[in-house]
């Protein structure tokens, strides 16, 4: 992958060490090229690789705010239309699962429905990492967020991931895939497919956040490799609305994935709350036929 | 009479404790500090700085610290290309984390400088790099602003549990240490 | 060309001279109208312009945002709530320097929510850093959408413009006015060349973050080209009467000020209305004027001192509040007599028309009436009082 | 500097990351690499190159010793050695 | 009880003791601690509230506006952009007269994106309707906040209050402050009885649209009660102080005015430094003081009047813009002074600490050696020379 | 139904003759019942039944915004919580489709998410209407309206309706529905059986609008009628997901729907852009199994 | 007034929409009916009421003559006739 | 010298064409006509209002009408309860649609007043209740403000086809009406 060229978004950004989304965000932007523009929602990606006066980015790459980066692209895009020139150049919208998932959902939808020719790749640390780790509507159940804190009186946060690999499929783009920087090649090749396909895209990557799940730095692709093999994070791909690429797994169990984070710490008091965690690994597993065993 | 103190350390490396348990033991004290962070942007690893103000009456100055009576160095890695030391005031203390194998720039004539093994006292006291407490403990002998025993409550209405021990267990040595170089002097 | 037109129409009509290559909006009464018909004019193949439907202002704003700064020249319009809905976009438009033209049908605040007319939408993102024009009539309203793509798009400038037109008494108001034909359109506005713009070529990073190190200095940058904008405007006013033949001073308007004794100070199409009254009573004598406001960003405060400096009693007409303190207009007029030697003996401040409350000659009237007596500030004209009792008895 | 934008791309590279290095950093042993160039393509600065078998090494001046490197190595040819080790090493040679 | 404490931390204390039923709000910097801590009492079980995590700050404000007309105490928290976000339901709630109190950590506005201090987010909102606190340490802080719900539930009040302190000096300064107990709490600030709200016993309809034939009166309504809050807040003041011992005047606050030469006017937590300028100067023998404004809406024109009037020159620092004009504290401050006989020689006006810039003692030197000379109008203090070459070269 | 009961929406509003919104409304809020709290987004229903100083509504009723009538009633069911009411009182959200499918679409999302109690209600009549008939995410393929205009270079709306139901479905709520203005007892259980389960509730309306659509006001049932019977409005009901109700019907030619309706005049001109339309009845009459035949 | 907000639910009832009536409006003929309610139901102003068979009648107070109850009536016993005649018809009396 | 019509209408009978089509037959003998509409948040069949002011010279004042010189009234029926009259200089005139069996009220000594049979015109031209060109017809007639031919000129700017032909054949006879009412008098 761009073996001898240089890497699209430069040493010397300031994200934090061992940061997955650093990683993937390389990855995404190599696999795109050098004919891409970017437009980033506010977050720590935007924070860290563009502090003025340095930016890490090597191809023309805006920021306006939060929440309307698919709108910011859905103009860029447009421009692109009406210079003749959108056949040649990438348009990429990448955000947080903050900004993508919650404040910024409504802006994706609207460029969904518009049917205009973006990727969208969400980088889904599963929390506001860049205002200190608030849950997101992406945050895992039972995660110890400091807005969805463990207490005596609860156990994290209350609520499911929200399910935006669907909500996009429900708009009936042609193409829906979610990642991990755990497995490289596979993410490379769906941004490239992505980018291959005309209209909306959306890839979903999952990146570990060292200091938001309080894993050792080391563990970033271990850590997102286990959330893959335990079916907590399926990858899958779909195509027109159909499910054309599973990763089949040998489940294993989701302890392997919890121990090693700080965020789920406090659930090793209470062993039934780990049961629902697996819970809904198992609801996966059978709902995308995740296991390995199901392959024909 | 106000003091300023200005720490210098790394996101992550606890910068704000420190300055809230040195603010903490003067409080105890019944001084008025001020106890305030600057950070960039920053991430863990970024270079960050940490202030306390304090006075026998409640502080209203809010700028930041450009002449500290005390500076305390978490990390002397981040004396490389940059000066930690500048504002500091001719009779100013510095307490400043021990590196094996790296120089700590020398200060003015009137100034002190004590290097504390801080990491390792932490890591010997409960296994953890942190040596903010062992600072702590050192800046206490070193500028006599406040007796261990302001700054042993100050980690106990912090810490709980092993960290409380092992950081009263680490104050100790910090401060300890210091006293030993103090009376070799 | 002289044509019987709604003001609406006018300004699609002048935005489709301009050749915007983005057009994105969101519908809200009264600048539906403008939209509309700028669509009609893609649906029917005689603009060709990327027509972008989104899903609210915050969206159009941001798609234009986005085409502005990948270089292509750019169009939107939208009125109260929307504009609200819009302003973090509104703020950072400005701040990342981005020139564009957008259209505010002006319409009160919700609220209670009104779809009628006052200046509380663009009054209350007058801190953005964006030029504001208020116009009095449909010719003005479509000479300074030319005007102000020029002035935007100026590299001594880059920023966005915000040409104010009331909603309904001009977007729905229909009048004679004389069309710039295409051909002059596009001697006096050229296409868009950006300074810099979002190009795989070169590729820039737009809109990073700025630590304390460096943020100030971009707002004293925006706040001097303000004060060079006070420059360029009356120099490309110039140059457009040259074009049209038609003058303008593109910052005031002075109607019998010169040996007035009470002037009143308004800004946009109530204007018409005051020049009304203004002759009736010099027709009976009376020594009475009218200092209208073109543009309110930057602040014409020279021009301002110099035309009210000698004048006695000065009459402030807001169509807008800063609730619980000076109307806004009436507050900058007054700072902008502090410290000086000459200045009126009264300035008195008047609400008028708040919610498309009619504005008629008696309320105009009642203002030179009342600006004889002592000061007043926010003094509100043609209210009814039983709605106030049944107010204070609840 | 309107803006202000960033007119150099790829600037952060002014910025050495190198000194955020606390604890420890990676030493690239060089005996057994199969030049699966897995570190090159997972470090999170991107500070690794390397063609050949053997000839990986990464860009200390940006490294943040997040250890990614060593832990994904298949064939165990790097190893984070203690930052100090090697000040101390330069160290005792003077 | 005395206690050392982080500002964010002791603001959540006291809306803890404040007993919201709801809270809703966003995460942003420099807001995060305060929702993070009162998320930590709920999870605790310490507070009995309805924690509402919500997708956006539109929602924040809009789950807390539900929340009170449906007749609970409710709180929420924001900043800089995610006070824009939420602007127009900021507008509506006031509109709707429902009493609410919010705590802004101040912070700049994007574009450039900062997450430092200044005033501009709150200050740009100052037309709303809502009343304005700026605090100057954290005991003001906590105790305006206590204030605050009783001044907005007050049925001659029904308004929302914004409570505005500084970002990072304030949120993340720790502090010696007073925490008052919960009992007192309770006897100065009842539990919420609303004058209206959504009951199926009493079905109300909140929120109807209202014509150019009743619009303009719920305006003016709002615009009276501002003026009775003026009147208001020094009372609620006096009852704070006979409960609690600490006396506030509640409008301004005067620091060695009275026999002063020069005096700073400025706002929230500059404030403190100014007074330490002001005692080294005093010790030299300087006649220096500062005017400290605490209610920033409504506005306190006559005590600033009665403060200023004999005062030869002022120097009103701001912190916040309206580019392209003067700086909005400034512009009000000139204003009370037009057509008044007694009024200093000079004001002049300074902006400071935009975007997090560092206000040192030496800053406000500076402006109290300028204010020596003539008039200046948005002087920029500490300014980098070298940025503004490169902003001028490109 | 409320048979001798007083209609909770009084009569007085200032609705246009036949308006289906004002039909559908009445029918909801009777069906709800007094213990009924409403939040209602700005549009046609709001304006035309609170213009002040006159209301039709009979019981608490609540206009904000245009986008956060789910918002506001999740502050609303909130205050009912703590209150301890809950049980006791349903909470309606409703607005327009544009207040539901586009600017409104993020705070409803929200909701789903948060699992709040509470009932949305999307009148759906394909336009913003309130402000004079342009587009909106649900507006129909190659409807006119006046910002989708049929011009030489147009046919009107160039896309699909967004499909808010998948969409809300997507999101794991427990019941979502379709229904219409003409047929009164569906529409009416449907709002009574989606406030009997506890959760988020999504129900979506199909009400004709005389002005909008340009029909003749006395049609507005019977079109309403024919869009469901030749299968453009499936009428479906989920419950936790699952299929459990089609409304079954014996497919009618599209062009029995167009003809009536002066925002598709324009089609007549070209038959085969019918076709189009007549392949998305297809579609959904397979994809729902609307067709009567279809019947075990 | 605060707010504005309204205080007397079901106050639209002011209103007389009757006026609105401009082509024509329904006469219930009142022999055919079978009480299926459905006009009552559907009645956009919801002005339609009665009880047993061929009580049903609406209330031109608020009535707008949009002609959906005569659409729907199954037994056509609603009919829309045009708006003067019965003006008119009370002229002629006079 | 300044001519002020105010027009009465429901919103959905083209009030707004009206005053359009009234506009542009004065802009057509090269005066400065302005028109616009005051609605409430108006639905089909509300009442609502339409305006022309028109002059020699541009009109400036943005105000309503109170006192118009004209009135013209295109549903009687708005005439209960409420005094669409109200204001109506003591010489003008008004152009009111006719209603069968409605009694369109009195108007002052000096004033005249105009019944058309507008809306059966309309229907009989071009089978549309839509009567604003036989009442602009009427309105020519009955003010000599402009000819028929200007307002012939004007329908033909604003329609095309079978409805330009219908609303010219529905102007004259408004036209006619009037003038045989006139010399009948
Ligand atoms: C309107 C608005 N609200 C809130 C913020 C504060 N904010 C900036 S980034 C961020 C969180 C970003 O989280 P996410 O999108 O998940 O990206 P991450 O930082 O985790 O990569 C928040 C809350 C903002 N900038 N603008
Ligand atoms: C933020 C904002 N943008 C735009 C508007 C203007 N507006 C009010 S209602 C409406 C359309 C409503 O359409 P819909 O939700 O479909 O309801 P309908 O009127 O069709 O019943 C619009 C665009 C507004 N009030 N607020
Ligand atoms: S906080 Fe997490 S996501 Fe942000 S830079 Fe650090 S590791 Fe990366
Ligand atoms: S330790 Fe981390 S940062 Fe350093 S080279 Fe290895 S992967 Fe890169
Ligand atoms: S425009 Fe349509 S939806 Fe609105 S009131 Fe009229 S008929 Fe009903
Ligand atoms: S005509 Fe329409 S409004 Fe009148 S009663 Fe029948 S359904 Fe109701």
């Amino acid at each position: 992958m761009n073996s001898e060229k240089k890497p699209l978004l430069a040493p010397g950004h300031t994200a934090c060490a061992g940061c997955g989304q650093a990683i993937a965000a390389r990855l995404v932007i190599d696999a795109a090229g050098p004919n891409t523009i970017v437009a980033n929602s506010t977050g720590c990606l935007e924070v860290f690789t563009t502090k003025y006066p340095e930016s890490a980015w090597e191809i023309p790459w805006i920021h306006s705010l939060f929440e309307n980066s698919a709108a910011v692209a859905s103009g860029i895009e447009a421009a692109l239309r009406y210079l003749g020139k959108k056949e040649a150049i990438n348009v990429i919208a990448q955000g947080g699962d903050g900004g993508s998932a919650d404040i910024g959902l409504q802006a994706i939808s609207g460029m969904f429905e518009r049917g205009q020719d973006i990727l969208y790749v969400c980088y889904d640390n599963e929390a506001y990492m860049n205002t200190g780790v608030q849950r997101s509507g992406l945050t895992p159940f039972h995660s110890n967020t400091s807005t969805s804190p463990a207490g005596c009186a609860s156990y994290g946060n209350i609520r499911p991931k929200k399910p935006m690999p669907e909500i996009a499929l429900a708009h009936g783009i042609p193409y829906v895939a979610t990642a991990t920087v755990a497995f490289v090649p596979d993410l490379q090749r769906k941004v490239k497919k992505a980018l291959s396909i005309k209209g909306p895209k959306y890839i979903q990557v999952h990146v570990p956040c060292p200091l938001g799940w309080r894993h050792a730095p080391e563990l970033t692709l271990e850590i997102a490799k286990i959330a893959a093999e335990t079916g907590l994070y399926p990858i899958i791909e779909y195509e027109n609305g159909t499910l054309v690429g599973v990763r089949k797994i040998t489940p294993r169990p989701v302890e392997d994935y919890l121990k090693p984070q700080g965020r789920f710490k406090h659930l090793f008091k209470s062993p039934e709350e780990i049961k629902k965690i697996q819970a809904i690994a198992d609801t996966n597993i059978l709902k995308y036929g995740l296991a390995a065993s199901n392959k024909p | 009479m106000m003091k300023e103190i200005r720490i210098h350390a790394r996101a992550g490396q606890g910068a704000i404790t420190t300055a809230y348990l040195l603010g903490y033991s003067y409080f105890l004290k019944g001084m008025y500090p001020y106890a305030f962070p600057h950070f960039g942007a920053a991430r863990m690893g970024a270079p960050m700085n940490a202030f306390v103000r304090v006075d026998s009456k409640p502080v209203r100055l809010r700028s930041q610290i450009y002449q500290p009576d005390y500076v305390i160095i978490a990390d002397p890695t981040l004396t490389r290309g940059f000066n930690c030391f500048s504002g500091l005031k001719d009779d100013g203390i510095a307490v400043v984390n021990q590196r094996e194998g790296f120089e700590v720039p020398k200060v003015k004539a009137r100034q002190k400088l004590y290097v504390v093994p801080a990491t390792e006292i932490a890591m010997k006291a409960f296994g953890k790099p942190l040596g903010n407490t062992a600072l702590i403990g050192a800046y206490a002998a070193a500028t006599e602003e406040f007796s261990l025993k302001e700054l042993i409550e100050a980690i106990k209405k912090r810490f709980s549990g092993k960290a409380q021990e092992g950081n009263i267990e680490a104050a100790k040595q910090g401060f300890d240490f210091v006293l030993k170089q103090k009376s070799a002097k | 060309m002289r044509e019987f037109l709604e003001g609406s129409l006018a300004v699609a009509r002048i935005v489709k001279a301009c050749k915007p290559g983005v057009i994105s909006a969101y519908p809200i009464t009264p600048q539906t109208h403008v939209v509309e018909e700028l669509a009609n004019f893609v649906a029917n193949g005689e603009l060709n312009s990327q027509f972008v439907n989104v899903e609210s202002e915050h969206s159009a704003a941001s798609v234009v945002l986005g085409s502005v700064a990948a270089g292509v020249r750019s169009y939107t319009a939208t009125s109260s709530q929307g504009l609200f809905y819009m302003s973090e976009v509104i703020f950072n438009i400005a701040g990342m320097r981005l020139p564009l033209v957008l259209t505010c049908a002006n319409r009160a605040i919700s609220a209670p929510i009104s779809i009628w007319n006052d200046h509380q939408d663009s009054i209350s993102l007058r801190d953005s850093g964006w030029i504001q024009f208020y116009t009095e009539n449909l010719q003005e309203t479509i000479d300074f959408h030319l005007i102000s793509y020029r002035l935007s798009e100026d590299k001594h400038v880059m920023l966005p413009v915000m040409v104010c037109m009331d909603g309904y008494t001009l977007t729905h108001g229909i009048e004679t006015i004389d069309m710039p034909d295409e051909g002059k359109v596009d001697s006096f506005l050229p296409p868009y060349k950006p300074l810099y713009k979002l190009d795989v070529e070169n590729p820039l990073s737009l809109g990073p973050l700025a630590d304390p190190d460096y943020y100030m200095e971009t707002r004293y940058a925006i706040h001097q080209t303000h004060k060079d904008v006070l420059e360029i405007i009356p120099k490309l006013a110039l140059e457009f009467s040259k074009v049209f033949g038609r003058h303008y001073n593109g910052l005031i308007e002075e109607y019998h000020t010169k040996d007035a004794e009470r002037v009143i100070v308004a800004m946009g199409s109530v204007c018409g209305t005051v020049k009304e009254v203004v002759d009736e009573l010099r027709a009976k004598g009376k020594k009475v004027g009218l200092l209208k406001i073109v543009a309110y960003r930057p602040f014409p405060a020279e021009a301002i001192y110099e035309a009210l400096k000698n004048i006695p009693k000065v009459a402030v007409l807001d169509r807008s509040l800063s609730l619980g303190s000076y109307a806004p207009v009436a507050a900058e007029i007054k700072a902008a007599f502090f410290g000086k030697k000459k200045k009126p003996q009264v300035i008195s401040s008047f609400v008028v028309g708040i919610g498309g409350r009619d504005i008629t000659k008696d309320s105009i009237k009642e203002v030179l009436r009342l600006v004889n007596g002592r000061e007043k500030s926010n003094e509100f004209i043609d209210l009814k009082p039983e709605l106030l009792k049944e107010e204070y008895e609840q | 500097m309107f803006g202000p934008l960033i007119a150099k791309p790829g600037s952060s590279r002014k910025n050495k990351t190198g000194s955020w290095r606390i604890e420890s950093r990676p030493k690239f042993l060089k005996k057994n690499c199969i030049a699966c160039r897995m570190c090159v393509v997972i470090c999170p600065e991107g500070c690794i190159s390397g063609k050949e078998k053997n000839t990986f090494d990464c860009d200390l001046a940006f490294c943040k010793g997040c250890g990614n490197c060593a832990y994904i190595c298949p064939k165990q040819d790097i190893e984070m050695v203690r930052e100090e080790s090697e000040a101390a090493a330069k160290n005792k040679k003077e």
